[in-house]
C-alpha cells in the first residue's frame, strides 16, 4: 500500500488534495487538515503531491524508492 | 554536480510559506522547482528575478541567484542580468499586475526584442498582495475591492498579446493542470529566446471571496470549468470560446535571440575598429 | 599616427562617454533625450567594439533597470538621462541604493520643469538628485564643469560607485555637455580603476550584504561560485526579507552612513584664489566657468575674491563650507536655478555671513558680468 | 599677436558651422598648443533657422565659454548679419557672404565680404562655403597656424580623400582671400 | 457654428511648420484636419493631446482644445480628458516613438479599456525628434543612429499588438495612401470606443539618410514598394508578406465604450445609497 | 436616524477620502499600494455615488496623467499613493506645475528607500515631496497628524489646489493614514470650499496663461466656451511653445513666486505651550502626537517646553522658525527619518541656537520617551 | 474610575480583534463622549501570524496613538501571551483565551483566564471570541458604557440583524464572565 | 485649365509633389521648389495638394468653385 504522510507543520488546511484527489483518499479534520483516511484506495497518481500548494504532502508509493 | 532533486532548490528553512492556505502560488512554484530539477540547473548559472506582489515572494524560497526589484519591472532587471551574461538562465517571476498590468510595457517589449528570459506569470485576476483590487485580467462583470459595482473592463488575453508582441513560446495553463503546467515550464526554459509561459492559479483570500469562491478548491474548479484546450477551442466558431480560458501552446517557433544576434554586432564593431573612428557631429 | 593622439577637441558628453569605457564600463541600458543622447549614440558604437554591450531600453525605468541588473551579473553599467528621464528613474534608483548595486547614472540638466526647453542648459536638478527618490538615503552626486572633468569625472564616478557599492549620479549640464574643448584622454595606467570588492569567503558563508569592517560588503556577481541574493525590499545580511525594526534601522542608516562616514574621501572641492580672498564664490557645474570668470574681473577691479568649486555636489562639503564662511565676509552662490545650493551653504553659515544668490532660469548662462555685479554690490557695502 | 580670439560664426542651420568650428577648434587644440572651447545654440527650433557658434581660442585658460566681445563675427545669411553687425565695436572683424548678405551702412566693424557660397559653387560644392570662410578668419587672424589647420582636416578626412582635397582647397581660397576689402 | 474648412482648423500664425523638408507629419496633419473637417467637429468639444516628438508638436499647429503632456503618456491624460467629461471628442497624437514604445503600456491598456479616443501613431520607423535613434518600431536590419552596424530587433506590429489587445477598431495607412489614410481617420473619429489609426511616414532627415533614402519621395516610394494590402495579403502565404508593411483596416467590431459601461456601475452605486454605506475594515 | 452621524471612528485614510468628497472631488484615478489602498476603495465606492469617475490605470504615470487630464476637463482629481508609486509620478508632477493644473496628491509614507516595508511607516519623503521633480518649481505640501486633520488638510489641500492652480500634495504617514480615531465629518456649509477662477474675458482673448493682477490665471475646461491649450513644454500666455528667454524666466519664476509670494495664506502652523517655552519641538504628521506627548511629560517634570507643529510643510515656514529660534534656548526635531526637516530648520536657524534631531528608522513610531530623553539632555546643558 | 485606559488586544491574524477595537472605540467616541485611537501592526508577514491592535480610551486628548504603559492587555493566543505577560505592571489586567493559552507562573499582572473561543463556539460562531473577550474587558474596566457598546453593535449590524443578535450576546457572555477570576 | 499655385512662404522644397504627381505636373528648381510647367496636362486629382506636408499647393480646377 502507498503510504501517504501530511507535513502538518508546513500543511494550511486549504483542502486542495482532498477535493481534487481522483479516489478520494482523503478526509478532513475541521480546521482542515487532511487525512489519508482511506490511503488503500491511493493509486500512487502524485496529483496531491503535485498540487499541494504547501509542499506538504509526501507519497511513499509501495515498491517505489520513497522520494 | 551531485543530481538536484526539486527540492534541492528549496528554501526550506523559510518554511511554511508565506501564502494564504489555498494560494496557488505554491503549486506553481512547485512545478518549477521541478523543472529545474528536470534540467538540472545550476544554481550558480540560474537568476530568478521577480517583481513586487504575493507571487512576486517566490525568491524567498528558491535558493538559486535571486533579484527581487521593484513592482512591474522584472523583466527590466532581467533584461539586463541576462545580457550582461549570456550564459546564465534567467526566470521572471511575475503577477497579473506586475507583469502585465504595470509591467506590460516590458513584457510586450521583452517579447518583441526576443531576449532569452522565461517569463512566467501568475495570473489570479487581482492585486493579491495589496487586497484584492482589479488588475488588467480581471474579468468583466467579477468584483474586487475596487470593482465592487462590477467590473467593467475586459480583461487581457496575455498570451494572444504576447504572442502579437512576438515572443516565440507562448503557452498558457493553470494549477489544477499541474502536470502539463510543469511540461510547459520547463520546455519555456529549455527555449532560446523569449518564453512566456501564464498559469492561472486561484486567490481566495480576495478574487475568490468577492465572488463566491472562497476556497481553493471553488476557485480551482471554476478555471477548470471554464476551460478549453487549444485543441478543441480550434475546431469550434470563436463565439464558443471566446470566453473561456483557452489552454495550450499557442507559438513554440524557431527565432534568432538577442544575445545570439548581438554577436554580429560585436563582430562587426570589431571589424569597424581597424578602420579607425571617424568623430561624429553631436 | 598623431603623436598628440591623447589630446582632444571634444563634447563634454564625448568626453563622459570616454570616461566611461576608461573606466571599465561595459554596459549601457537608456532611452535618448536631448541633451543627452551623445552618450547613447557614442556608446552604441563604441561598446560592441569594446566587447561590451548597448541596448535602448523602452523607456527610462527599463533602462535603468537593466543597468542594475547588468551590474549584478559584475559588468560595470551606466544610463545618461535628462530631468524628464531622471524623474521617470527616480524609482529604480532605490533599489541601486537599497540594494547597493554600483552604477552610474549621468544627468545632462536642461531647462525645466517638465518637457520645458529641451535644448537648453539649467542646474535645476540639485536637489532631486539628492532626494528624487523616496524615502531615507545617501547619495554621491558630482558636476563636471570643463570637458576634461567629464572624463576625469566620470572616472571617479564609476570608482566611487564601486567603492562604496552605491549608484553614483554624474550631475552635469548643457553646457558642459555640448561644450567642446581641449581635453586629455588620459591613457590606462596614468588614472586608478577601483573594481568592487570581491568576497574571500566560503561560497557556502557568502552573505551578499553582510558589511566587511570598512563598512562594505563584497559584492560577487550572478554566474560566479558565490549564490547572490538581491533586493529592493528590507532585508538582512543574506538578503532575505527581515522586517525586524533593529534590522530596518540598521540597513536605512547604513545606506546613509557608508557615504557619510566617507566623505573625507568622497566630497572633492576645488579652491581658487582664496588665501587672500574677503568674498567667495561658491559654484559648480557650467557656472564655475562663469565664476571663475568673474573672479578675474573681481580681482581687476581691486576686490580680492576666491571661488570654491563644489565637484562633489552630494554629499554636501558641509566643513569646508562652514570654514570658508567664517573666514569671508560674505558668500555669492550663482546657480542656474532659484535658489539649490544657496540652501546647503545657508544651512552650514554658522557665522552668519551674508550669502548671496546670483539665479538665472531665463535657459540662459549666468555671465560673468552678473556674478560680477553682485561682487560689486557686496564689496561695497563691506567696505 | 592677440593671445585670445573671441569668433562667432554665424548662419543658418545646415551650412557646417559647428563642423567649421570644430575643425578650428581641433587646428587650435589638437594641432597647436592653444585652448579653445566651441559653444552653440542648438534648438527644436533652429532646422532651418538662426544659428550660431562661439569659438575662443586663447593662450590662457578659458573659462566663460561664450563670447563676451567679439573679435571676429562671421555672418553667413542675412538674419546672422542683421543680428549682429549693428553691435560690434570698431576692433572687431565681420565677415560675411557679400552673395547672400546686404551689407549695412553705419557698421563700426571692418568688414570683410566676400561671396563664399558662390565661390563653394565654383568650387564644385556648395557645402564648403564654411570652410572658405573659416580660411578667410584665420588669414585674417592668424588665431590658428595654417599648418594646425591643414593637419586637422587631414585627420578628419582621413578617409576621405577627395573631401580632404577639396577642404583644403577651399581653405587656400579663404586665405586668398583675407585681406582682400570688398 | 458656420461649416468648417478643413483649414479653419490650422494655426496659420504659425506656418510654415516646424518640420523638415519633406517629413510626412504634415500629410498626416493635412489627413486629420480634413477629417476635423468631413466631421465638422466642434473645436470647442473636441481636444488633441499630443506626447513629445516631432509629430508631437502637430498640436502647434491645431487651433481646438490642446493637451501637450510628456513623452509617451499622451494615453494617460486622454483618458483623464475623456472620463471625466463624456461629450469630448478626443484624439491622441502620437509617435511610434512616444505612443508604442515608451508609451506601449498605455496604448495596450486604453485599448483593452476601450475608452472612447482616437489614437493615431506615426510611425517613422524611428525617434525623428532626438536625432533618429531606433525604437519599437524600427525595422530589423536597418541602420539608426543607435544602431549603426545594423539593427537587431524585430519591430512592433503595431496593429497586430493593439488588435490583441482589444482595439474595436484598427487600420494603417502610409502618407502617399493619404486619401485612405484620411478615410481611417474619419471612420476612427466617428467610432465609439478605441480607435487606432497606424500612418506610416518618412523622416527623411533620420530614418531616411542613414538607410539610403534621403529624400522624402525616395522613402515614400520605399513604403509603397514594400506595403501589400490587408486583402492581398489574405491571399497569399504568410512567408510572402510578414515581412512587408500590411495596409487596411484590421478590425472593426461593436464594443461598448468604458464611458457607457461606467453609467451602469453608477446606477447600480446609487442604487446602493439608498442602503445605506456599511463600514469596511482597512 | 444617528443624530451623531457626524461624528465618525474612522481611519486617517478614510478621512482622507471623506474630505476629498467634501471638497468636491469627482476623480480619482490611481494605482493601488499599501498603505495607501483604503483611498482608493473608498474611492472606488464613494465616487460613482456621488456621480464622480473612479478608474484605476495602469500604473501611476498613467494614473497623474489622468488625474491632470481630468481636471482640465474641469474635474476637481485626485490620486493616493505611498513611496514607490510617489517616485514614478514625479515626472508627470512636473507637468501639472507647468500647465497649471489643480489636482492633489496624497503620498501615505512608509518605510524606504525602494519597495522597504510596505506596510510600516516612515516620514522619510519630506524632501522628495519638494524636490522629487526635475527642473524648478514650488509646490505645497500639507502633513496631517490626526484623523480629523486628514480630513480638514484634505480640503485645504484641494482649495489651495484650486486657488493657485497648482498641484498640492498632503503628505501623511501610514501612523496616521492607518490610525482610527474620533472625528467629525464637517457637513457642506462648515467649511470653505473654492474653485478654480473662470474666465471673464471673451472667449477670443482668453489665455490660459495669462495672470490676473493676483498673480493667477483663470483656467476654463475643456468643453466650455474657452478654447484651452495646455502644455508642459515652456509656453506664453496662449500656451503656445515659446523658447524666449525672457518668457522662461517669467514662467519658470512664476511656479515658485507663485506660492513663496502666497506664504502668509499657505503656511499654517499650530502652536503648543510655546509662549512661556524655553525649548521647542518642531514637528509635522505622525511625530506631532509624540512630540505633544512628550512635552506634557516634560512640563511635568518642570522643563518649560513648546511644540510647533509644521501643518504646511512646504514652503516651509521660514519666519516662523527663525522667530522662534531666535526665542529659544534649543530646539528638537522629532522625524522618522534621518534629518530632512531638520535641514530647513538649520538653515533658518539665525540665531545660532542648538537644533538637535530625534530620528529614527526602524518603522516603529517615535515614542514620548525618545523625545523626551533629549530634551532632559538639552534642558541639562542649558540651566 | 481612570479616566484613561490603554489597552492591547494581540492575538494572531484573522481573530477580528481590529474589528473588535474598531467597535470599543465606536462605542467610546460615536457614543459615548470619550476620545480614542486605535492602532494596529499591519505586516505582509502577519497572515496567521502575530498581530496587535492598540486601544486608547480617554476623556482628554490622546496624543500618542501607542500604549504606553498597558493597563489591559487581552492575548487570544500564545504567542501574544508570552510575549506581554512577563513585562506587565501589578496594575494591569491580563485577559486571555484560557483554553488556548498555557499561563505563566511569575506574572505580576492580574489574570483573567477564560476560554472565549470555546465559548464562542459554544454560542454558535468561533468568529465572535473577540466580542467575548472585549465583553470582559468592558466588564471589568467599564472603559466604556454598556450601552456605548450596544448602540455601537447595532450601527455596524444594522442590515444584519441576526449578526447584530448574535454579538449581543457575545459581549454579555464576556460581561457575565468579568469579575470571574478562574 | 486647372490653376496650381505654390505658396513659397510655407514650401520645403521637398519634391514630394513633383514626384508623385501622376501626370508629371511640376518641374523644380535649384532649391526644390516646385514649377507647375505642365500645368495643361493636370488633371485635377488633387493628388499633390493631399500630399504637400506643407499645405503649400493651391489648386483650383477649372469650372470648379476656388478652394
Ligand atoms: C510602483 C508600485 N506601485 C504599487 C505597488 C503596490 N503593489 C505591491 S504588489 C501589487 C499588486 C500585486 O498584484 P499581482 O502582481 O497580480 O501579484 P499577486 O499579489 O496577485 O500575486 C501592488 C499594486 C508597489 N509595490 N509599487
Ligand atoms: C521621459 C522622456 N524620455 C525621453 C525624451 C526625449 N524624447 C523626446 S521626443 C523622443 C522620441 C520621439 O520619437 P517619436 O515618438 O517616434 O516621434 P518623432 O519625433 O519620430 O515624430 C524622445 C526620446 C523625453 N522628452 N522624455
Ligand atoms: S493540499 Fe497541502 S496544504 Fe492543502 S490541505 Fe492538502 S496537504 Fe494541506
Ligand atoms: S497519489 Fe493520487 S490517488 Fe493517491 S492520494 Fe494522492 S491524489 Fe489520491
Ligand atoms: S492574497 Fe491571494 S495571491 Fe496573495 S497569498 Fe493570499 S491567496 Fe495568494
Ligand atoms: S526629424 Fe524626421 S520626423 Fe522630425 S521633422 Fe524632421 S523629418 Fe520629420
Ligand atoms: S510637396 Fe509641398 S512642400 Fe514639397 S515641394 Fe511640393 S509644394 Fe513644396
Ligand atoms: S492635381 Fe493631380 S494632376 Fe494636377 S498637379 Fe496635382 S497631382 Fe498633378
Ligand atoms: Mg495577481
Ligand atoms: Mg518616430
Amino acid at each position: 500500500m502507498n503510504r501517504i504522510s501530511v507535513n502538518t507543520a508546513w500543511c494550511k488546511g486549504c483542502g486542495i488534495c482532498a477535493a481534487f484527489c481522483p479516489v478520494k483518499v482523503f478526509t478532513q479534520e475541521r480546521d482542515g487538515t487532511p487525512v489519508p483516511e482511506y490511503q488503500e484506495r491511493c493509486t500512487g497518481c502524485k496529483l496531491c503531491v503535485l498540487r499541494c500548494p504547501d509542499f506538504a504532502i509526501q507519497l511513499e508509493v509501495s515498491g517505489d524508492e520513497p522520494k | 554536480m551531485p543530481e538536484m532533486k526539486y527540492d534541492d532548490y528549496l528554501v526550506k528553512s523559510r518554511m511554511p510559506l508565506f501564502w494564504c492556505s489555498g494560494c496557488g502560488n505554491g503549486i506553481v512554484l512547485g512545478a518549477i522547482l521541478r523543472a529545474f530539477a528536470k534540467l538540472q540547473l545550476d544554481r550558480h548559472n540560474t537568476v530568478v528575478v521577480t517583481g513586487i506582489g504575493c507571487w512576486g515572494k517566490a525568491d524567498d524560497y528558491i535558493n538559486t541567484n535571486t533579484f527581487h526589484g521593484t513592482h512591474g519591472r522584472a523583466l527590466g532587471f532581467a533584461t539586463g542580468i541576462k545580457l550582461a551574461n549570456p550564459e546564465l538562465k534567467v526566470i521572471a517571476l511575475m503577477g497579473d499586475g506586475d507583469g502585465a498590468t504595470i509591467g506590460g510595457n516590458h513584457l510586450i517589449h521583452a517579447a518583441r526584442r526576443n531576449v532569452d528570459i522565461t517569463a512566467i506569470v501568475v495570473n489570479n485576476f487581482n492585486y493579491g498582495m495589496t487586497g484584492g483590487q482589479y488588475s488588467g485580467t480581471t474579468l468583466e462583470e467579477t468584483y474586487t475591492t475596487t470593482s465592487q459595482f462590477g467590473h467593467i473592463e475586459s480583461a487581457f488575453d496575455l498570451c494572444r498579446l504576447v504572442e502579437a508582441a512576438g515572443a516565440p513560446y507562448v503557452a498558457r495553463s493553470h494549477v489544477l493542470n499541474v502536470i502539463q503546467l510543469e511540461g510547459f515550464i520547463t520546455e519555456a526554459i529549455r527555449k532560446k529566446g523569449f518564453s512566456f509561459v501564464e498559469a492561472l492559479s486561484p486567490c481566495p483570500t480576495h478574487y475568490g471571496r468577492h465572488n463566491g469562491m472562497k476556497t481553493a478548491p471553488k476557485m480551482m474548479q471554476w478555471i477548470k470549468e471554464n476551460a478549453i484546450t487549444l485543441k478543441e477551442a480550434e475546431k469550434k466558431p470563436q463565439a464558443e470560446w471566446e470566453n473561456k480560458f483557452v489552454i495550450g501552446k499557442f507559438t513554440d517557433k524557431e527565432s534568432v535571440d538577442y544575445s545570439t544576434r548581438y554577436e554580429a554586432v560585436m563582430a562587426l564593431a570589431e571589424a569597424s575598429v581597424s578602420k579607425g573612428v571617424s568623430e561624429r557631429e553631436g | 599616427m598623431n603623436p598628440n593622439n591623447s589630446i582632444r577637441f571634444i563634447q563634454g558628453n564625448e568626453a563622459i562617454a570616454e570616461g566611461a569605457f576608461a573606466a571599465g564600463a561595459r554596459f549601457y541600458a537608456g532611452y535618448p533625450i536631448t541633451p543627452s543622447s551623445e552618450i547613447a549614440e557614442i556608446s552604441s558604437r563604441r561598446l560592441p567594439q569594446l566587447g561590451g554591450l548597448y541596448i535602448q531600453m523602452e523607456d527610462e525605468i527599463g533602462s535603468i533597470a537593466a543597468v542594475i541588473g547588468a551590474s549584478a551579473s559584475g559588468k560595470k553599467s551606466y544610463t545618461a538621462t535628462s530631468g524628464p528621464g531622471f524623474s521617470l528613474m527616480q524609482e529604480n534608483l532605490g533599489v541601486a541604493v537599497m540594494a547597493e548595486i554600483p552604477c552610474v547614472i549621468i544627468d545632462i540638466q536642461r531647462s525645466g520643469p517638465s518637457t520645458g526647453l529641451a535644448t537648453k542648459p539649467a542646474q535645476a536638478d540639485v536637489m532631486q538628485s539628492r532626494w528624487g527618490t523616496h524615502g531615507d538615503h545617501g547619495i554621491i552626486v558630482l558636476s563636471p564643469s570643463s570637458v576634461q572633468e567629464c572624463f576625469d569625472l566620470t572616472i571617479t564616478a564609476f570608482n566611487f560607485s564601486e567603492k562604496y557599492r552605491t549608484p553614483v549620479i554624474l550631475l552635469a549640464d548643457e553646457i558642459v555637455g555640448h561644450m567642446k574643448e581641449k581635453m586629455i584622454i588620459r591613457k590606462p595606467g596614468t588614472y586608478d580603476v577601483t573594481d568592487r570588492k570581491q568576497p574571500a569567503c566560503d561560497p557556502a558563508d557568502y552573505k551578499p550584504f553582510q558589511a566587511d569592517a570598512d563598512g562594505i560588503a563584497p559584492l560577487a556577481a550572478y554566474g560566479s561560485r558565490f549564490i547572490v541574493r538581491l533586493t529592493g525590499s528590507t532585508h538582512d545580511e543574506t538578503g532575505f526579507p527581515n522586517s525586524k525594526p533593529e534590522n530596518a534601522d540598521k540597513f536605512i542608516r547604513h545606506y546613509t552612513d557608508k557615504i557619510e562616514n566617507n566623505k573625507d574621501d568622497i566630497v572633492m572641492t576645488k579652491e581658487y584664489k582664496l588665501e587672500d580672498a574677503e568674498f567667495a564664490v561658491i559654484t559648480f557645474g557650467c557656472s564655475t566657468r562663469s565664476a571663475l570668470e568673474a573672479m578675474d574681473l573681481a580681482r581687476g577691479e581691486g576686490i580680492r575674491v576666491g571661488v570654491l568649486q563644489l565637484v562633489t555636489i552630494w554629499p554636501f562639503a558641509d566643513s569646508q563650507v562652514r570654514a570658508l564662511c567664517s573666514r569671508m565676509k560674505a558668500i555669492i552662490v550663482p546657480e542656474m536655478n532659484l535658489g539649490q545650493i544657496i540652501r546647503e551653504v545657508c544651512r552650514v553659515n554658522d557665522s552668519g555671513i551674508p550669502v548671496i544668490g546670483v539665479n538665472k532660469v531665463n535657459s540662459e548662462a549666468i555671465t560673468p558680468f552678473e556674478i560680477m555685479e553682485q561682487i560689486r554690490e557686496v564689496s561695497k557695502c563691506r567696505k | 599677436m592677440k593671445d585670445r580670439w573671441e569668433i562667432i560664426l554665424s548662419g543658418v542651420g545646415g551650412q557646417g558651422l559647428i563642423l567649421g568650428g570644430s575643425i578650428l577648434g581641433e587646428a587650435a587644440t589638437v594641432y597647436g598648443d592653444a585652448k579653445a572651447t566651441l559653444t552653440s545654440s542648438y534648438g527644436v527650433e533652429t532646422r532651418g533657422t538662426f544659428t550660431k557658434s562661439d569659438i575662443i581660442i586663447s593662450k590662457r585658460e578659458i573659462y566663460f565659454p561664450e563670447v563676451m566681445k567679439a573679435d571676429v563675427v562671421l555672418a553667413l545669411a542675412q538674419a546672422a548679419y542683421d543680428r549682429y553687425a549693428g553691435k560690434l565695436d570698431p576692433d572687431c572683424l565681420l565677415v560675411f557672404d557679400s552673395g547672400t548678405v546686404t551689407a549695412a551702412q553705419n557698421v563700426q566693424a571692418s568688414q570683410y565680404g566676400h561671396p563664399f557660397n558662390r565661390l563653394a559653387l565654383e568650387l564644385g560644392n556648395p557645402a564648403i562655403a564654411n570652410i572658405i570662410a573659416i580660411g578667410t578668419i584665420v588669414g585674417l587672424t592668424q588665431a590658428v597656424a595654417r599648418e594646425a589647420f591643414y593637419q586637422a582636416l587631414e585627420a578628419r578626412f582621413s578617409e576621405k580623400p577627395k573631401a580632404a582635397e577639396l577642404n583644403r582647397r577651399a581653405f587656400d581660397k579663404g586665405l586668398e582671400l583675407a585681406g582682400k576689402k570688398e
